[in-house]
């Protein structure tokens, strides 16, 4: 459980991974590091498979990362009408890229493909938590 | 060469936008087409494999449903998902069975219904055919990630939003020849270049429309598609590949790997370069998806797609005809359906029975077809 | 006897009655333990299939989502579904994609997480995985069709509940030697015999549990069986089958017509009768349905099933020991998971690795999977 | 359209066999006949697998059938819990086996498989329609 909290409207509640809600509601975003071969992993796993391994421990998603790239989107799937329009954006970490939105104030005509961008945590009206990006200067 | 597995019959009902039949009753459609076109009975059929994307319709596990209406018990059946890639992905199930020894003649049966739920409920459905724990929470729909893929095209590539029409503008040329098409009308370019925004920078044009649809393809193995067909079409080369679900798994956006991957396999297994192929149906869910497309094949080298739009290659005449039946673009989309519609065409088109669409003595062809965002790719090569 | 295909590696998680990860871990967990029992890296396999039914869990197309978490890009995969009988038409679909000579090596992944929903909801969706315009509208679920073919059977055969309960005494028993069962608690004849009744004539425990779990099955061809495998355990037959899904396209209900086909294919294909059988494991979401299996299967004669039942002929020492892991009734039915732990179950059998369930010198092993309520039916042999 | 209305629940809306609850509201419960081999079907088919063919008239269901099995559900899938416990009846006219639910004040006690039994057209309190069994006498 506690998996339902993460973003505007989760599809799952069960996780091994749940834990990166808890490290949502503490301001940081977590990836997983597998403890045997080192590969860090977003979205974090609870498995790692290159060693079959499942010893993880979570490690910070920091710095700025490049904007690989990004879309408004103006129409919406069931469940997000009330959300449009909104930028989704891959952002490139170096060790991970992270999938996610672009925050609500940023116009689209701030953004180019490549440009440096950060992650920040965001709570949401109904206490949904969730991250998301916005142009580093 | 090899010459193991052939297309005796195919079927395809009318795309539509809204069938007002059940799934049953459309996949018939499909089906009667086939069975008439390969004038065999049910019971030469020694398998039935069903292709269909779950939830769209209510019924639950159809190949047992649409196996009883075609009349195709007893002989086994099952569904195979892989999205819009369902019923390529049955093709090639269809051929091992066949090669393996298991079945001489087996139906690929793929049909879409969807049009009994609004639009926003489909691609919330299309959304969670992504990763439902870290994508579908942030509101992903398949516009969406075929833009990102556009937008890194045009930035590493400098291709352009009039390229992308462009290529709609072909679609909807033949299109209006295809009677079996949801979309007749013509898209000039400039309807297309100034159409709303669904997202950034794919317009609606670029977007190939819901329909409901159903395909046949009838495969059987060398002896019987001999004794059966007059004019058989060969399974010459087959390819599968597949890439991370997750776009954050992907190396770059401006191709999709897995198409790379299986064409590689298919031209190898077909002893086949990308200049013998005489014509394409290649997945333009999206018209970025077509461009992306040519340069997978390797009809173009890496960015160079743009040159064949711009050049009109890809029409009749052309270097490389591609989607001369309109496309998903145009002839349109019923997810289940399509890769057999697809192949549908290239057996047509080499057989010389294509009508208005025609290539002139096409003799190899090639399919192309993705299950959702290049999560997962068939390409097959079929000759006479 | 054809050595074509072997199983090189098997694995299961626990079955169990909600489990606390998703479903991609779920898969993760029955992959890791058939990777290590097949001592393989990733690279080798080359396709993986997915099976499981839709719509327990949100994910759709979940072959591209587990194919990625479990390492298996770039590489093929797509879901195959029949219900309650999906992983074993996997293994089917796998078995063709090598003796095709497409792959050498693939693995079958089977799960089902059911825990999300309330069990009114599951019971919806299996009455979808029948005739949805014809039967379902009548509130129809899968207890009530089994007990259809239970009341058929005792008035055609004189078979009674207490034959049923003695066949869920006898899961139980097994099922309390299985750890990875679900239903770990012994079950009483009288305890069984004066339970609620679900569906008249069936009770609570004449019907599975729903259980959350997954499996995996990993076949080579026969060259990379012999070097990789210090015990491969070879696919000797293979029969597959259906019936209609609606049940007014039966002949009868004593029965089911796709198990009594599908195992005539297999004992051909295995130049094998039933009497050569030294272990089975039969599809026994309902008491009812197992002891129709032996028939169907011919280890008894038409309505002598009951005979096997009163002697004790199906536990370890008789003559055919029949779901000595527990079976579905107490090691618990994830569907999608489901035959591809009977096929682990009988090839542990087969290498003499089954612990405390150990049949004795076993040979020859049987595997009888149905979808839905006789829709499809696999009948599977192996062989040392 | 117009499907929808069979049975407590119905799944769909469209088919080309609609007119069966047409039929249902005249008070007959109708089969389809091939017109070119005869075969009479129930289901209610638009298409013949024998023949391939589409052409298919309406032929009622007539007479008294033999009652194949039957059981009593005391549980109900999600939307019919209202009903429970409810008897799954299947019926053999000879031409056709017809799958229903036998009326609601017949106790399971009063029936026997092979006994004679018949289809009523019943229409359900919320505007659907549907058709029931009852013993023939
Ligand atoms: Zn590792
Ligand atoms: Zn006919």
């Amino acid at each position: 459980m506690g998996f339902e909290r993460f973003g505007r409207k989760s599809f799952t509640s069960q996780t091994k991974v749940a834990a990166f809600v808890d490290y949502l509601d503490k301001g940081e975003l977590r990836a997983t590091k597998c403890n045997n071969c080192d590969q860090v992993f977003f979205p974090p796993r609870a498995d790692c498979p290159n060693c079959l391994g499942d010893g993880m421990e979570w490690v910070e998603v920091e710095g700025t990362g490049s904007l690989v790239s990004f879309t408004q989107v103006n129409y919406a799937p069931a469940g997000f009408e009330g959300d449009v329009p909104y930028i989704l954006s891959l952002v490139d970490f170096g060790k991970v890229r992270v999938f996610g939105r672009m925050r609500s104030d940023v116009p689209q005509e701030a953004l180019k493909v490549g440009m440096p961008v950060k992650a920040v945590i965001c709570r949401l009206s109904d206490g949904q938590v969730a991250y998301e990006f916005l142009p580093a200067r | 060469m090899p010459k193991d597995v052939a297309v005796i019959g195919v079927g395809q009902s009318a795309f539509v936008r809204g069938y007002p039949g059940s799934i049953r009753e459309l996949a018939f459609e499909a089906f009667r087409e086939a069975m008439l076109d390969a004038s065999i009975g049910v019971k030469e059929i020694g398998a039935s494999v069903v292709c269909s994307a779950p939830e769209y319709d209510r019924q639950r596990s159809p190949s047992g449903l649409i196996a009883e209406y075609l009349g195709l018990n007893p002989q086994p059946t099952f569904v195979i998902e892989n999205v819009c890639a369902s019923s390529t992905s049955g093709i090639r199930a269809a051929y091992s069975l066949i090669k393996s020894g298991l079945h001489d003649i087996v139906a690929v049966i793929g049909f879409q219904k969807m049009s009994e739920i609004s639009s926003a409920e489909s691609q919330e459905r299309m959304g969670r055919g992504a990763d439902i724990m870290w994508e579908s929470p942030f509101g992903t729909m398949m516009p969406a990630y075929y833009a990102m893929h556009a937008r890194a095209h045009f930035e590493k590539h400098g291709s352009t939003e009039r390229d992308l029409a462009m290529i709609r503008v072909k679609s909807s040329k033949y299109g209006m020849l295809n009677d079996k098409a949801v979309y007749r009308g013509e898209v000039k370019l400039e309807k297309a270049l100034n159409a709303g925004v669904v997202s950034s920078p794919l317009k609606v044009y670029d977007c190939c429309a819901n329909a409901d649809g159903a395909s046949c393809v009838i495969l059987a193995n060398r002896d019987r598609a001999v004794e059966l067909s007059p004019k058989p079409v060969w399974l010459l080369g087959l390819g599968a590949a597949t890439a991370p679900m997750n776009l954050t798994g992907r190396e770059a956006l401006d191709g999709l790997s897995c198409a790379r991957a299986a064409a590689r396999q298919a031209y190898q297994m077909a002893g086949l370069q990308p200049q013998d192929i005489d014509v394409a149906e290649v997945h333009d869910c999206f018209t970025i998806a077509e461009l992306m497309a040519y340069e997978d094949l390797g009809f173009a080298g890496p960015g160079k797609g743009v040159d064949l739009v711009r050049n009109g290659e890809t029409y009749i005449g052309g270097k490389i005809p591609v989607n001369v039946d309109g496309g998903l673009l145009s002839k349109g989309h019923p997810i289940g359906a399509t890769g057999g519609s697809q192949v549908r065409t290239i057996v047509l088109q080499l057989r010389g029975e294509a009508g208005a669409m025609q290539v002139p003595g096409a003799e190899f062809g090639l399919v192309h077809n993705i299950g959702g965002v290049g999560i997962y790719s068939n390409v097959i090569i079929l000759g006479r």
